[in-house]
């Protein structure tokens, strides 16, 4: 008798059935926390790369707090905006919620929904075809984000070496690249800098306070707290200026030259750390005799800055040695000669001899882990297609050059790139020349999107997979070894990813199983995969993934060493390298040379652009929360210029850039707090992405203006800090 | 002023009726809300810029209610019903009571009222001593009573909606607290006279009792409100020549006739003492009433007493044998023969007790015990099957929403019409 | 302030108050015509409609009641025991409980007011219900996956409709006043029918007058 | 009972926001609106001689807050330990106190239609817990104790190292919340953010000034009326009053 009547309740369309999770993307459940009870779950962040230690309150299977995890070692239960509210973008209603396979053109963002099965024999049966008719190499494949790193072994095991990442040829690259020279080994992240033990701190380019790396910003508070003198040098007043002893207004471009001087004023006035550098460095007469002529009277032509200023600096650095932080910056990618820039401010680092000391830089304690021991993966039969390793020697051939593959999808050389597998990177919005994108993209055969929000790259996509957040999927763990006491934090899944989403573990397995390749992942569950990496560390998975992060004794300094640490210096000479006979050999300057830069001709002024707090790039911008604190960005111009462009403050503008590209409308602010030849705009608004319904088309996208680009020619990253705008008064509609 | 001096008839102390029995609810009800209202509203005012009442005042209210937020609760609560039961009397009352009496005799204020409360206020200051004109059923000072209470009332209860349910943004909130206060304040002065004038001045001690009985002795009709006074003597004039047909019921004792009647009763009366037993149920055992529940006890009972082991162990049954609580220490056995008796007694009263048999015209007796009992097979199945029956389920579950009620009614209804249809041969 | 309502009894004043209630209930429906299968039965014939006034009146009193106690702090909804849902089990026991209501001409609670005022047929209609709830212990092990099935638990109409329950109340209130209304006119047009055309019709005498129920005697 | 009280220190702040977006969250306050919010003030002066401070503004729980007074229905009242709450049960959203805080610390919530504001987390410290801003503030500029206990880390900071009150001439309040700044913070925010004497919206106003003394004028008026009614019928006795 019992009549198994179909599911359908035609009575109870809005009532939430136990169990299954509600359609609609709900807010948050109103605030009473008090007395209410919530389960607390231990992760770490991925609002931005920092992954800050969360704890993660879930009430009635609802994420409705996050706050920091005081038993983070690193962040020590403090948060930044964006940590805070993460689980908004957990709930943002335009999230990609089911697989999509365009029906309509590139671009016109027509999709039809599918199921897992089906997009993922359809992506296998596209990319067995590609192997077969171009090779694996014709593949290329743009990660961003710990959660790649399953996509990555899947990409090895199918054979193709072309994997880029923009954090090098579009951010840190350079830097790393000057600092492995110098010193043997890159700075890598989060950046060990021993802020709060400084007793001088010296940002160039850096603007700490509207870049927000919740930890760095601690120890910077610290460190001024306990009397450091700060020394910014930047052409716009940043927050960390307005904190600053010395603020440096300098000309754009013309940083190697502010260096030299500052290391012709240490070492004529022998203000050098003359033990440290005896005892560690090699390369000091010919660094000695190179500057020798470099002085501030010189450097102040170039920098416009007063020759006083320059020579005062000096010596308020080499009095703090070697308690001293040349902060090396992060994105540091703008001129061109952003590797020499680098170097320069690692030579000057070892003057000091702040490498390995307190309030310097920190030596990195190494930390073991397991692997799974995989087959070897095939051999590529052709080189990688963006140029590291061979055009470009000293790239990175772990993380690759981004801008490589697009001009080898572009022009077909060295060999024709076919597909684009994307995860987690948005190419539109992170890579200068996006009209070049653009154009590479239309001449692919296969164009794969794994993200979270439908951005702007999502329209060309063939194939869009949606992904779990961050809240709601495994990753691998975060070890890191650069901070004082080197630590593990474990990332676990909050609450079970919301409509039809999947973890990028479970993709990249799923794939490898259609392609034959799941030898490459001998693991079932992410506890197994958990439980093998800290297998070495002697440390329980339960307490591990209780407590969020466990730390181990650090040794950060020259004289705490071990002999199992490894060499102090890993550089050919075993020494700090300040003349570079690999560079002579590879045709480059040995000693960093400065080429004063191209101004802005008249009536054009230098774009900058910069980070603001309660964002991260693009990436936030839909976020409910995030969006209520800054919906929009502004462009900054020193009142003259607007006087002289007959602009006032709040009015709103289009930026037209030397090659005619237009952005949104956006509106002016003047302040004195930038040089009259700049402008100067927060990246990652502006977006033409119709699926962000809060961000689309707010503000202007300075991405959008970057059409000329300065290659580095030793990294091959782009520098961007060289397009010339003007504002024009917007007609708006 | 004619013949008052000449002729005083002699009043046989005789009583007339002025106030209609819906007027005099209608004014006591009035009489709380506003008791209630005006005590709670003067509290619920604290800061100094506002208040009216001292601070000891403004404690002392909000120590009877615990929390300041339960005061308000109960203020809007009332304040809701008086909206409600005024709207209810306005649209079902407006055409035959409210047009007529309202606008005719409680505000209409002609050219003697006018002259009646200039010589009263002179009268007042010991200017004037003329006579005072002759006044209708309502003198002048109640009928400008009358007027700023309809004037303020709708005033009081927007304002009032409003805030209470944030209509519109602050700034209209905002000035609804004003005209909230002010018409308060304005009905309260008036207020002053009307409970002075009704309750305190002995010269009108008639008037308010009449707002109890409904009736004034005619003396006071005659010296108070003479035109009133020839009015119902016109009409006794012409009720006496047997004009007017209309007859209004002498009911001495109400209550006592509606027991002994032997008709019905009108349902709604019956809904609305069934409704406040159901309400009653709620409040005192914290459910509903019910009667298939009862039958299943009595039969657990049963079962139990013949045949102990099965009903332990039967899935079914058991679950209403447990140890240590007696099967029929259960609300609805205890209430199902209090129904009993109820029936008994209402029957006894209206003399409905006999032994009969209610069938359609066209079915014999015994084919309606037959058909009775396989009807009663059908509700007993379907009463367990659903867990309750019309007086359960649908009652108590209807009076909380219950979901599952309103199916189950829906669906007991549309069988009964369909049914209705079916069986028409033996009932119609 | 915790509310006063719903109380807790038990004892002696338990039993009082359960047979209280249980005696007012009986007296009101016995007042309301229910010991009359004729009146009972009227309603489903559009002739009388006393059964919908009665029910649906007592629902929204009880309803408003609890509504205004709530709101004003005074009872604790929370507490009152509300029937769950069981959606297919109630649907399916309310068809048979209408079909038996109209084959039978009462209801349980009727049943028994009837039977207490001498109607014999009552009488066998209790027998018939203390029979179908014996059936239904015996075949409920076998019906037992059906008579769990369609649960929602605890589920208020403010759920299912996503609305504040005030809003509710009102709604339900506004469907009462509209069906006494169609009572009314149906009521009125019926006496009319009654007294114009009843005699008229072929055969079956004119059926008795609706207001007193003088069956044929036994 | 404890007086409880907030120190910013300016100098530390880099004006990061974490602290509104731990609030907003914490609390569901909407977005486009805030509970503290961080206000930056310049920069001013000549370049390149500039000057910047950031503001982190909230309730500051004065020791005699106007808004208490402001509010009609007492929704709004300040509690022993010194916080000002509101209890949105009482609460109508007329929104006579957002104007009469010459903090502007108070809004209009649109979804719950009451007024809402810092409560400096009142119910995190009754669990032990420090209000959200200062457990997440970045740059740790953010310190909450109780002002009468002398080893508590503000009292250290107020009376040891001399943290300031935000007042201007008008408006001397006793604000509870005082900040550091060690390049002269403090006096940037007073110059930008100075408080602004205390008012209520004009209907509150005309209330205040016109009708309720109207009120009071019409209640005596007819009062009075009746107490001279009620001598004259005392003096002249009963029979005389033939109306």
């Amino acid at each position: 008798m019992s009549s198994r009547i179909s599911r359908r309740d035609w009575l109870l369309s809005t009532a939430t059935l136990a169990g299954a999770s509600r359609e609609a993307g709900a807010t948050p459940t109103p605030g009473q926390r008090a007395g209410k009870p919530a389960l607390q779950v231990a992760s770490n962040c991925e609002m931005c790369f920092w992954r800050c230690g969360i704890l993660a309150k879930v009430q009635d299977g609802k994420v409705t707090r996050i706050e920091g995890n005081p038993q983070h070692p690193l962040t020590q239960g403090r948060l930044c905006a964006r940590g805070n509210a993460g689980h908004f973008t957990l709930y943002d209603p335009d999230r990609l919620k089911r697989p999509q396979l365009r029906v309509g053109e590139r671009g016109e963002g027509r999709f039809r929904e599918i199921s897992w099965d089906e997009a993922l024999d359809w992506l296998a049966a596209r990319l067995t075809e590609l192997k077969e008719k171009y090779g694996p190499e014709s593949v290329a494949f743009f990660p961003h984000g710990v959660g790649s790193s399953f996509f990555a072994t899947l990409m090895k095991a199918y054979g193709t070496p072309n994997s880029a990442e923009p954090s090098f040829a579009q951010c840190r690259g350079p830097r790393d690249v000057g600092y492995a020279l110098t010193f043997g080994r890159p700075l890598g992240s989060p950046e060990p800098l021993d802020l709060a033990n400084a007793r001088a701190i010296v940002l160039i380019g850096s603007h700490l306070g509207e870049n927000v790396f919740t930890s760095q910003i601690t120890q910077f508070a610290e460190g001024l707290a306990r009397g450091a003198r700060l020394i910014v040098v930047d052409p716009r007043f940043s927050t960390a200026a307005s904190k600053a002893d010395w603020w440096l207004p300098i000309r754009p471009g013309t940083d190697i030259a502010l260096l030299l001087a500052w290391m012709h004023v240490i070492l004529s006035e022998g203000l050098e750390d003359k033990a440290y550098l005896a005892a560690y460095a090699t390369g000091l007469d010919q660094l000695r005799e190179h500057v020798r002529n470099f002085t501030p009277e010189w450097a102040s032509r170039e920098t416009e800055l007063p020759a006083g200023l320059i020579r005062e600096t000096a010596r308020a650095i080499a009095a703090a040695k070697p308690a001293v932080v040349i902060h090396p910056g992060r994105h540091v990618t703008w001129y061109g000669d952003d590797t020499q820039r680098a170097r320069a401010m690692a030579i000057l680092t070892a003057l000091l001899g702040a490498w390995g000391r307190k309030g310097g830089i920190l030596l990195r304690t190494p930390v073991p882990r397991g692997h799974f021991d995989l087959p070897p993966f095939p051999e590529p039969k052709r080189g990688r297609a963006d140029g590291a390793g061979d055009r470009y020697p000293l790239a990175s051939e772990e993380q690759g050059i981004t801008t490589g593959l697009v001009e080898a999808t572009l022009t077909g050389r060295p060999y024709p790139i076919k597909g684009w597998i994307v995860y987690g990177q948005n190419v539109l919005e992170s890579l200068p020349q996006r009209e070049r994108t653009l154009a590479a993209i239309a001449r692919l055969e296969l164009m794969v999107v794994v993200d979270i929000l439908p951005v702007e790259q999502t329209l060309y996509a063939d194939l869009v997979l949606p992904e779990a957040t961050y809240l709601e999927r495994y990753d691998p763990p975060h070890i890191v070894e650069t901070a004082a006491r080197p630590f593990i934090a474990v990332r676990q899944p909050v609450v079970a990813p919301l409509y039809d989403t999947r973890p990028g573990w479970w993709i990249a397995r799923e794939l490898a199983r259609r392609l034959g390749l799941e030898a490459w992942f001998p693991w079932r569950t992410p506890d197994e995969h958990l439980a093998k990496i800290i297998e070495p560390l002697g440390i329980s998975l339960k307490e591990l993934k209780a407590r969020g992060a466990v730390s181990f004794e650090g040794r950060p300094y020259i004289e705490s060493r071990k002999p199992e640490d490894g060499p102090l210096f890993p550089t050919e000479s075993g020494k700090i390298e300040l003349y570079s006979k690999l560079l002579k050999e590879l045709g480059h300057d040995p000693l960093p040379v400065y080429r004063p830069p191209a101004d802005p001709p008249p009536g054009w002024l230098r774009l900058l652009y910069g980070r603001a707090p309660v964002h991260s790039f693009a990436r936030s911008q839909n976020n409910a929360l995030l969006a209520g604190l800054m919906p929009e960005n502004a462009v900054w111009i020193n009142p003259q210029t607007a006087r002289a462009f007959g602009l006032h403050d709040g009015q709103r503008v289009v930026l037209e850039n030397q090659d005619g590209r237009k952005s949104l409308p956006v509106t002016v602010r003047t302040t004195p707090g930038i040089r009259p030849d700049c402008a100067f705009m927060v990246h990652g608004f502006g977006l033409r992405a119709p699926g962000l319904r809060r961000a689309n088309g707010r503000g202007a996208s300075d991405n959008a203006l970057l059409s000329r680009v300065a290659t580095d020619p030793l990294t091959g990253a782009t520098g961007m800090h060289v397009n010339f705008v003007r504002p024009l008064p917007a007609e708006e509609s | 002023m004619s013949e008052q001096a000449t002729y005083l008839p002699a009043f046989s102390e005789r009583m007339i009726k002025k106030h209609h029995v819906a007027i005099m609810l209608l004014h006591w009800f009035n009489a709380f809300v506003w008791l209630a209202e005006l005590t709670t509203g003067a509290a619920l005012i604290q800061s100094d810029r506002f208040r009216f009442a001292p601070q000891w005042y403004v404690e002392l209210v909000t120590g009877v209610f615990g929390t300041r937020a339960n005061m308000l609760r109960f203020h809007i609560a009332v304040g809701l019903t008086w909206i409600v039961v005024l709207a209810v009397y306005g649209i079902f009352g407006w055409r035959t009571y409210l047009r007529e009496e309202v606008l005719k005799r409680e505000i209409a204020l002609d050219r003697d009222d006018v002259n009646w409360l200039r010589i009263r206020i002179l009268r007042l200051l010991g200017r004037s001593n003329e006579p005072l004109p002759p006044q209708g059923i309502y003198n002048a000072g109640q009928k400008l009573f009358a007027l700023t209470v309809y004037a303020m009332v709708p005033l009081i209860a927007i304002s009032g909606l409003i805030m209470a349910f944030h209509w519109g943004p602050a700034s209209v909130v905002g000035w609804a607290v004003v005209v909230h206060f002010l018409a308060v304040a304005v009905v309260v002065s008036g207020l002053m006279i009307h409970v002075y004038m009704g309750a305190v001045f002995p010269e009108e001690k008639p008037a308010f009792f009449s707002m109890i009985t409904g009736m004034v002795p005619e003396s006071y009709a005659y010296r108070h409100h003479r035109k009133w006074w020839e009015e119902v003597k016109m009409l006794e004039r012409k009720r006496a020549a047997g004009e007017l047909e209309e007859a209004a019921p002498q009911a001495s004792s109400r209550v006592w006739a509606a027991l002994r009647a032997r008709e019905y009763w009108p349902a709604y009366w019956a809904a609305l003492g069934l409704g406040l037993t159901l309400l009653a149920a709620f409040l005192l055992v914290g459910q509903g009433l019910g009667a298939s529940g009862g039958f299943t006890r009595y039969l657990a009972f049963l079962i139990q007493l013949v045949a102990p082991g099965y009903a332990a162990s039967h899935p079914y049954w058991s679950n209403y044998v447990q140890a240590g609580r007696p099967v029929l220490m259960d609300f609805l056995a205890l209430e199902l023969i209090g129904v009993a008796l109820g029936g008994l007694v209402s029957g006894w009263l209206a003399g409905r007790l006999r032994w009969t048999t209610d069938r359609g015209p066209s079915v014999p007796v015994r084919a309606r015990w037959a058909l009775a009992f396989a009807g009663g097979l059908l509700s007993g199945f379907g009463a367990r099957m659903a867990r309750g029956c019309t007086s359960g389920l649908a009652l108590s579950g209807g009076a909380t929403l219950s979901a599952g009620a309103f199916v189950f009614m829906l669906s007991v209804f549309a069988a009964a019409f369909a049914g209705a249809y079916l069986l028409r041969r033996i009932w119609l | 302030m915790t509310a006063t309502f719903p109380l807790d009894l038990s004892g002696a004043s338990f039993i009082v108050v359960s047979l209280l209630l249980g005696f007012f209930f009986g007296f009101f429906l016995e007042r309301a015509g229910f010991s009359s299968a004729i009146r009972l039965t009227g309603q489903f014939y559009f002739r009388d409609w006393s059964v919908l006034k009665v029910m649906f009146g007592a629902i929204v009193v009880a309803m408003l009641g609890l509504a205004w106690l709530s709101l004003a702090g005074v009872l604790d909804f929370g507490a009152i025991y509300v029937p769950e849902t069981y959606l297919w089990p109630q649907l399916v026991g309310g068809l048979l409980l209408g079909a038996g209501f109209i084959l039978g001409g009462y209801c349980p609670g009727t049943g028994v007011v009837a039977a207490v005022t001498g109607k014999l047929d009552a009488l066998f209609f209790l027998a018939g219900i203390f029979g179908g709830i014996w059936i239904f212990g015996a075949a409920e092990p076998a019906l037992h996956e059906f008579h769990q099935s369609g649960a929602r638990g605890v589920l208020t109409l403010p759920q299912v409709l996503n609305l504040p329950a005030g809003v509710v109340a009102f709604l339900v209130t506004l469907v009462a006043l509209g069906a006494f209304w169609v009572a009314e006119m149906s009521e009125s047009r019926w006496r009319l029918y009654e007294k114009t055309y009843a005699r008229g019709r072929s055969g079956a005498p004119a059926s008795p007058a609706p207001s007193q129920d003088e069956a044929a005697l036994v | 009972m404890a007086r409880y009280a907030m120190v910013t220190d300016l100098t530390r702040c880099v004006g990061c926001e974490a602290c509104t977006a731990a609030c907003s969250a914490e609390w569901d306050v909407p977005p486009g609106h805030a509970r503290t919010r961080v206000l930056p003030t310049g920069p001013v002066g000549e370049f390149p001689r500039l000057r910047a401070a950031f503001y982190v503004a909230q309730c500051n729980h004065c020791d005699r807050p106007p808004c208490v007074e402001a509010c009609p229905s007492g929704a709004t009242f300040q509690g022993p330990d010194g916080i000002v709450k509101i209890d949105p049960k009482l609460c109508i959203g007329c929104g006579y106190c957002i104007p009469a805080c010459p903090y502007d610390a108070r809004y209009l919530n649109p979804v719950t239609q009451k007024v809402d504001k810092c409560d400096f987390c009142a119910a995190r410290l009754e669990r032990g817990q420090l209000p959200a801003c200062v457990t997440t503030c970045t740059a740790h500029a953010k310190f909450f104790g109780d002002l009468e206990d002398p080893n508590s880390e503000v009292y250290r900071l107020v009376y040891g190292r001399g943290a300031e009150r935000i007042e201007s001439d008008e408006v001397k309040i006793g604000p509870n919340v005082y900040y550091l700044g060690t390049r002269g913070e403090p006096a940037l925010v007073r110059e930008k953010f100075a408080p602004h004497p205390p008012q209520i919206p004009s209907s509150g106003q005309w209330w205040e000034r016109v009708f309720k003394p109207l009120a009071f004028l019409m209640a005596g008026a007819t009062f009075l009326g009746q107490a001279i009614a009620f001598f004259t019928q005392l003096r002249k006795g009963e029979s005389q009053f033939d109306e």
